[in-house]
Parts: structure tokens; C-alpha cells; sequence
């Protein structure tokens, strides 16, 4: 399956991507694809940072949320509108 | 109840006279937030909003549900400007119409608390400095956890 | 920080507007009280507000007071109408500047309570029934007596 | 000595009074002042009600206040306006 993760702000700045599409196995998790990305080296150590917060479909989920295909996954820091 | 995320600047007169025209109401409670601008070498020049379309709106749309399970309103109205803001620029509307002002009030705060931390917007700003991000502090999320009690 | 008690409207855009370009104001809360209306033979065709000239500016300037004694205010703005109004005009209008949200919403709110219950303005209800003076609600005076706890 | 004493609202309408001018003796209170207005007679019975407030001056007072020569006495029921 395939889904599009999308990054923002200074996670965006920091890793130097600002969308991605990527092929994933079956069951995979918001867990399992950060781990994934987090496993190609230095570049994308920001992600492994304990605050950075996800969303799928655009709304807020926790790590264990499971993934489908087509899934628009979204790694950011914590908000600071308003 | 509708939601706006736009770069321009938004009428608060406008915003609030609309509020106390719905039928019944009887207490309007708004909330303006603008840039500060501050002293010195840490004065801010300018912030740039960043935000998540789609998932902004739908945010801000499912607070405001929120709101509208905890108490009876009557209106809700909220604003979030994005893009480049100068020191004394507004940032955010939040307006709550009820028949009685406690209703009013508490759900204005409420839909600020939860927006300071759950709506995806982002502040960058600009001083003599340099540029860099604004971290989230800990008493927004210490303001939001205050809902939560007692559910 | 003023007070006005006045026979005409204000213009709520002006006011937060003032308060908005306060220096390092960083959030205005607010609040605007409306004459509802209601429906069939209890509904209100007009009302008129009867006050106590000179004790009211007196007693909203020691409100006023109070707030900035529990609060780091950076402007307050109290306006109250009296004389005889319709349903849907505004009635009072209570804008508060702070840095933060937190202590602009709590003394907007601090404000709204205390006027309600130690104020000296009176509202006389004209309804198909014939006239009436509004009776004291118990709930502002619980509203008023939060702030109380803990001193 | 002698006071102005006030009236206002749903208490002025009942008294049928709006303001008067009392002589009184030294030592007088709140209270004294509200117990002879209403020992004058049946008109005077709104003023018993436990509901009144009083203000000297301008300020919220309890009946144990003392008054003073040209003190401005209000007598009125709670309030209702914001």
C-alpha cells in the first residue's frame, strides 16, 4: 500500500522534506513508519524527537494508529497558533 | 457556528455585532489575540503563521463541536489569520454567543485552550537575532488538561 | 483603564480596537451584553436601566481596581447604558488587555461578576403584562462569590 | 445633624419617595435611620424588607455604620444591571 506523509514547520526545516510518498508492507502503523524513516540515517533523526506529534487523515492519533493505503500521514511539532 | 483561516485581517465589530444579532442571545464573549511586539534585542520584527490546510479548518470545526456538546450556544465564530504578521496585527477571533454569560465565557476559553493545542498552526518569528520557531509552552497544554477533569 | 455610563450605544470594533493597540498587549478578552427579546406574553418589548449617578462610575472604578490588584492588566474598559432600551441593543460592554490570555479572560469575567451583584443599576422589564423590575438572580451572586474563596 | 437620604428603583416606586432631607441625633447608624423610617407608618414597610441594601456616600455599607453630618444615605434593592 501507499500512503503520503507530509512534514511541517520546524520539523519540516530540520529534516529538509516537505512531502513524500512512500510504500508501506500491511500493517503497518504511524509507529512502524516513523521508525521506518527514522532508520535511513542522520538526516532524519528530528523525527525521532519525543514531541513530535502525528495526524492521519487530519486528525490527531496516537502511534499505534494503523495505516491504509492512501493514508495522508503528517508528522509536526507541537502547535503553537493562537 | 463557521470557521475562517485566512491571511487578511478580519472586522471585530463586524464579527460581534453578527454574534449579538442571533436570536436569543443574551451574552457575547470574544477573545482577540495579536502580535506583541516587545523590547529590545529580542523585540519581534514580524511572525510568519504556518498551518495544515484542510486538517485546520477541520480541527477548529470538531473544537467548536466540542463546545457546542458542553454548553447551549447560540453562535460560535472563529478566526486564525496565517502567512506574515507585524507586531499589533491581530491573529485569532474566537466569539460565543449564549442566552446567560457564564455559558459565554467559558466556552470562548475553552475553544482558545483547546486551538493552542490541538489546532495545527505553527509561529515563526522574526527578530534581530535571526529567525526561529516558537516553542509550545507548557501552561497551554496545563490550560487545556483543565477541561479534562472530573470526565 | 475608564468608565463610561452612558444613555447611547458604543462601538465594540473601536473599543477592543483601542485595547488591541495597547503596548504589549498580547490578548483582549470581552464581553457584550445584549437585551434579549423572548417569545410570546412574557416577551420583552423594551426595558429600561435605572442607576444610582455617581455611586455607579464610583463603583465600577473600584471594580476596575480590584481586577488590576489580582491580575497584571494592561487596560480595562467598562461601558454600561441606562435609560430606556430595546430588544437586541447592547447593554454593557466589558474589554480587558493583558500579555496573556489566562489573565484577560479571568478579570473580563472577575469584572462581569462583581458589576452584576455590586453595581448600582436596576432593569425595569416591559412585557405584554405590564412593567416589572427584574428580580436579583442567585446565580450572580454565586458567580460573584468564586472569586471570594480562598482569601 | 442632618442627612439626604435616597431612594431607588422598585424601593423609590413602593415608598412613593425618591430623596428627603432627615434631622437626626449624634449617634445615629444606618440602622436607626432605616428603623424610624419605617416606624412612620404602613408606607413605610417596603423599606423592612431583608433584601434592602444601603450605601453612604456612594459605598456599600452594613447598618452598624455610623453616619455624619451632610452624609449621603441610598437605600435600594440588590442590584440587576449588566
Amino acid at each position: 500500500m501507499n500512503v503520503t506523509v507530509l512534514f511541517f514547520a520546524s520539523l519540516r526545516e530540520a529534516l529538509g522534506v516537505e512531502r513524500e510518498r512512500i510504500a508501506l508492507e500491511a500493517g503497518a502503523t504511524v509507529d512502524s513508519l516513523r521508525a521506518l524513516l527514522i532508520a535511513r540515517g542522520e538526516q532524519w533523526q528530528p523525527l525521532s524527537r519525543g514531541s513530535v506529534r502525528a495526524a492521519v487523515n487530519q486528525s490527531l492519533v496516537t502511534g499505534a494508529n494503523m495505516l491504509a493505503d492512501g493514508d495522508e500521514v503528517a508528522f509536526f511539532p507541537p502547535v503553537t497558533g493562537g | 457556528m463557521s470557521v475562517s483561516v485566512q491571511k487578511g485581517d478580519f472586522d471585530v465589530g463586524a464579527e460581534i455585532g453578527a454574534l449579538t444579532d442571533v436570536a436569543g442571545a443574551g451574552a457575547v464573549a470574544s477573545f482577540v489575540g495579536v502580535v506583541r511586539g516587545g523590547e529590545g534585542a529580542e523585540a519581534i520584527r514580524a511572525m510568519t503563521l504556518e498551518h495544515y490546510p484542510g486538517m485546520t479548518e477541520k480541527s477548529l470545526a470538531d473544537i467548536i463541536e466540542q463546545a457546542q456538546g458542553r454548553w447551549p450556544l447560540l453562535g460560535v465564530r472563529v478566526i486564525h489569520r496565517v502567512g506574515r504578521l507585524l507586531p499589533g496585527d491581530r491573529i485569532v477571533f474566537v466569539g460565543v454567543a449564549s442566552r446567560h454569560r457564564g455559558a459565554a465565557f467559558e466556552a470562548c476559553e475553552f475553544v482558545m485552550d483547546y486551538l493552542k493545542t490541538r489546532a495545527p498552526f505553527w509561529k515563526k518569528e522574526e527578530t534581530a537575532q535571526g529567525a526561529r520557531w516558537v516553542d509550545a509552552r507548557e501552561s497551554d497544554d496545563a490550560a487545556a488538561a483543565r477541561w479534562d477533569k472530573g470526565e
